[in-house]
């Protein structure tokens, strides 16, 4: 194995490793607005907000997200739903602003329906009990909500949200296929620039391990000390 | 103080509570008991409404609150409740957890609730874990905490589901102690235990619940001593 | 959005101040990635040419590079004003998309191992081998027309006889593992691959397809655009500029590969 | 939308649908081999056992399965590793069957991984209870791994491990990317062919929906059951 | 038949036990007291080498069972030992429960097993639960399994760790009456119990245990007549 090309190609791995934190970074974000809405419409009391949440997170959820991609990628330009391109953004960014932009969507819409699941499941372990008992001291549902239910539920969400970024991480290297200038594509570039089919995508791996490994021990270490807190 | 008539729960198509008509009067302290999974839990949180009854009327000091529209958080406050496992929120300190419904829901303020707050703890012997959190405190001492709490909302009446039942033996004392206490200052008192020292001692009135239904009630004396019910005296045969 | 279009696409391109093109930049020398005072470009003859377009109208040019077949999905979807990306105007393809006047003629050849040079060097030889080409080009219908002897027809319905794969890069790759004995790539693509990787080489024989050649695709229902991409590509024959430019990106591929 | 192109092309959905599934059953098949070794090394006595099984968990678990697919795939045959074409599976199949078996092989050292902590976790979630119950009644240790911990394991595995099933059937679609005939592949085909960017990919997505929702429902259905079972 | 010197056992820093010295002879009833943490689940594990000791030796028998290569297999058939979670493998019925250990351990024919079980599952009065699963049993039926599947193994003592407190208070009773049933059968029997009356009732001998040692030790009467150690006479007083 030959990693000669290193030493040239260096800023391309750099490039795109930071273009790869910044889209999973901005996917998370719009995936948790989304999940949120998601969470609190499965948690509804009516029907139809309920019925419309687990539709959209079983899709989701039951589909590659290579199709999402796809489709959502050529789906929504096609009904012309089309992001701006603004310059000194796209700049900073070293890739067009709108093609960052189509990305974080899909995977954001992707990740929200898990996100979605991570948020609902977050509240329902809060135990019954915190509940009857804010209720039994006269405090309101939304009461109930705000200062018990939701603080608990924070804490059980944080950690599962953290691991969703980790996800993202890795999932957001299939934006390569169609064109954005992710960690991948970079590897992808290297690849054809040198010829050599193969180690570039070794020094792929080995990045996205340094993102995505450190990042998960820490989260760990993080879910054990607020763990070990409650006791 | 608080009626309930004909009052039914079913889980389904499990009939847990099968029509219980009682009262309970200012200053008793009632204590029920009766085998597991009889429904005394059931009919506890029937009283404060954590479960809807099937059936049935509920009056407390004087309203129907089983009639819909009613504002019940304004009567739940009025009736404490204490749970077997405490229910402390655990993500606040003692004294936010004690302060925290008089200040959002009765409206007092901070210093008010706290001074509330701390006369309480005193009362309990714990008013130096004031700054603790719930998951540094004993059991014994969680329990007394929950007490405190649903005290600062100044209710007419307590309701205890089994208050000593999740404790190491040696921490049961000091939580009955606090009951007796309150029992001795005159508070209503409905209480669902197993202790049957409690019941003889403390105890107005015992209430034997068995399959969804009152079997028997009376005075402490007469129940331990000469129980009517033949369910009544087999089960004080297992647990005495 | 989808469907046709009334026009507005040249107009657009005018108001936006950019022209966007769709390519698939690992087909050296027509467009690659290269490095250029150590960023990260895409060049190639197609690129030239798109330049020169995007003069011509007075605007900026944009690129975008995705896989070869996702590129009429995208031109269809709105995403790019145009494809350039050294496409042959099929009759299939023309059944959606607008094509201009061809501006290059292919010559196709095939990639082979080093060692199976001998052994592949007849039309007839390479019939038994494993052919590959890059996924919806038109390098598979050679393979299956020219080297196997299907008739148009044939060649339409089969499926699976050919390894098609979205990039050659993976296919290169194919080749050296030994899971194709046999690439059927433009001739210069061709080339620059065997220069570069020395267990591989040319087999003798090549291709021509009469109806290939390249040319720019446009979404349908846009005549000034294909008009205004013709009047630029013929002043470019005209000055034998096409040529030149080719010239120029062989020299920048050769030179990457020092 | 215009699905007409479904008439002449619905054998091609047919056959990729097919290979999807047989390419995820053998996948799972492989990758619980693998699991199943890993764990066995995760829970033993040894470090260097302990060690490897960790790296190989965590490198996979931490690195895109697109970066993976492009380093086993490519790599494994690199370094020697390939698959006889067997002619009359290949048939049978539609798809070359080396190219298959290379398929099986990268989604199963992925699998693998995955499976291995669905191994490790179920047997650890056995009641430590169990174990000393055993143990006291003098039992060995083989004897309570054999009877009491790794019955009550499967229970546990199961369900996990069929929802891993329906994950490998999504992310095998990434293998269309190196040219293998699965459900994505054959949509992308029918793309190319009719020059429709967008309805074929609906059709995928609908087809492999109707692959995983029913199975997954079916598996939250078989686990409700086992649970009440239980008690 | 147990012998213990200086017996020590640490979880980290934390010293659990801290050098026990103790002997258990054949046909005694020995019950273990002492407040929560103080050691007693510990110890009782440390018996059978559930927990291995960090210092001192166990003579069983007359061997060293601390002493490495010994085969404890061998040593823990011999001693039956019931938790205070029943531990039942919940995929076998009630009857492979039992048979299971004798069938695999023991050697025994699955005739032999089976009808050794019958008869003891007939002593406890659950022979027709013999072929129905742990989980439809109640908490009570449970620990009796619990201890026939001990008893199955024929050993030469029985070590319970607090074999009633996971139980409702109705259920107390039956187990408590097989044990008595054991001892007053002559078994050796090393019980840790909050059931005092159970202590006081069968108990040949009380040990109280605090904080890592055996702080008293005495005949029943003594020990909750006339306790010598302050700490014991603090603990009676919580918990009587
Ligand atoms: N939310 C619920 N859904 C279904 N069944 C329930 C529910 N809550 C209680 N039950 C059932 O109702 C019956 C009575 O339960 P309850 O908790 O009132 O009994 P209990 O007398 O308090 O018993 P214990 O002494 O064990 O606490 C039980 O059979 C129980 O399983
Ligand atoms: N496996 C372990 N690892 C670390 N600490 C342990 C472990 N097992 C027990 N301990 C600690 O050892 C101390 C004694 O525990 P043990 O269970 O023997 O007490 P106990 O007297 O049985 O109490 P209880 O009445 O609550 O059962 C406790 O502080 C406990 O936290
Ligand atoms: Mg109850
Ligand atoms: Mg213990």
């Amino acid at each position: 194995m030959n990693f000669s090309f290193l030493a040239r190609y260096w800023p391309f791995y750099l490039n795109g490793a930071k273009n790869t934190i910044l889209l999973a970074m901005f996917s998370v974000v719009l995936g948790t607005a989304i999940g949120l809405i998601l969470s609190l419409m499965k948690l509804s009391k009516h029907r139809v907000p309920r019925f419309i949440a687990t539709a959209y997170i079983e899709f989701i959820r039951g589909t590659p997200l290579l199709v999402q991609l796809f489709i959502i990628y050529y789906g929504l330009q096609s009904i012309g739903i089309r992001f701006p391109n603004v310059v000194w953004l796209s700049k900073l960014l070293g890739i067009s602003f709108s093609d960052f932009m189509a990305g974080i969507v899909t995977l954001g819409i992707n990740s929200g329906a898990y996100v979605g699941e991570i948020f609902r499941a977050g509240i329902q372990a809060v135990d019954k009990g915190q509940t009857e008992a804010a209720r039994s001291l006269g405090m309101s549902q939304f009461m109930t909500m705000r200062y018990i239910v939701i603080p608990q539920a924070i804490r059980n969400i944080l950690p599962a949200l953290g691991n969703e970024f980790v996800v993202v991480i890795k999932e957001s290297s299939i934006v390569s296929i169609i064109g954005i200038a992710d960690l991948m594509y970079r590897a992808d570039t290297v690849r054809g620039n040198t010829f050599q089919p193969f180690e570039p995508l070794i020094v792929a791996a080995v990045l996205y391990f340094l993102m995505t490994f450190p990042l998960s021990k820490l989260l760990a270490y993080i879910e054990r000390r607020m763990r070990a807190g409650d006791k | 103080m608080i009626q309930t008539m004909d009052l039914k729960k079913d889980f389904g198509k499990l009939q847990v509570l099968k029509g219980i008509t009682s009262s309970f009067n200012q200053g008793e302290v009632a204590v029920i008991i009766g085998p597991s999974g009889s429904g005394k839990s059931t009919f506890l949180r029937c009283l404060n409404l954590l479960e809807e009854p099937t059936g049935g009327t509920i009056i407390f000091e004087g309203t129907d609150i089983t009639k819909d529209g009613h504002n019940l958080d304004k009567h739940r406050q009025k009736m404490g409740m204490v749970f077997q496992l405490f229910n402390l929120f655990p993500h606040m300190t003692v004294l936010k957890n004690i302060t925290l419904a008089p200040m959002k829901v009765r409206g007092l303020s901070g210093e008010e609730a706290e001074a509330a707050a701390i006369t309480l703890l005193r009362r309990v012997g714990l008013e130096e874990k004031k700054d603790t959190y719930p998951g540094q405190l004993s059991g014994g001492q969680k329990q007394r905490i929950a007490i405190v709490r649903a005290l600062a909302m100044q209710p007419d009446v307590m309701l205890f589901d089994e208050p000593t039942s999740a404790l190491d033996p040696e921490m049961v004392g000091e939580v009955l102690e606090v009951m007796r206490g309150l029992a001795a200052e005159g508070m209503t008192m409905i209480v669902v235990t197993h202790e049957m020292r409690f019941a003889r001692d403390v105890g107005t009135r015992v209430l034997f619940m068995d399959e969804g239904i009152i079997a028997e009630e009376g005075p402490p004396a007469q129940i331990f001593g000469a129980p009517k019910n033949p369910r009544t005296r087999e089960f004080l045969q297992k647990v005495l | 959005g989808g469907g046709e279009e009334k026009d507005t696409r040249l107009d657009n391109i005018r108001k936006s101040g950019k022209l966007v093109i769709g390519t698939s930049a690992d087909y050296p020398p027509y467009e690659f990635h290269y490095l250029k005072n150590g960023q990260d470009v895409i060049g190639g003859f197609d690129i030239a040419i798109a330049e020169a377009l995007a003069k011509d109208l007075g605007v900026t040019l944009e690129i975008k590079d995705m896989q070869f077949d996702g590129l009429l999905a995208a031109l269809q979807a709105g995403t790019i004003d145009i494809v350039i990306s050294g496409m042959s105007p099929t009759a299939e393809r023309r059944k959606s998309v607008d094509f201009s006047t061809i501006y290059y003629y292919a010559t196709h050849g095939v990639i082979v191992r080093q060692g199976d040079l001998a052994k592949y060097a007849t039309v007839a030889a390479l019939k038994d081998a494993r052919l590959s080409a890059q996924k919806g080009t038109i390098q598979v219908g050679i393979a299956k027309t020219q080297i196997m002897g299907m008739s148009e027809e044939d060649a339409e319905k089969a499926v699976d006889v050919v390894k098609e794969v979205g990039s050659i890069k993976n296919l290169i790759l194919d080749l050296k593992n030994g899971n194709v004995d046999a690439i059927v790539a433009e001739l210069p693509v061709a080339q620059a691959y065997v220069r570069a990787n020395a267990d591989l080489g040319l087999a003798a024989p090549t291709f021509r397809d009469d109806d290939g050649g390249s040319a720019i695709a446009i979404k349908k229902g846009n005549p000034s655009l294909v008009t205004a991409v013709n009047t630029t590509l013929e002043r470019l024959m005209a000055e034998g500029k096409i040529e030149e430019f080719f010239a120029e990106a062989q020299a920048i591929q050769e030179e990457q590969g020092q």
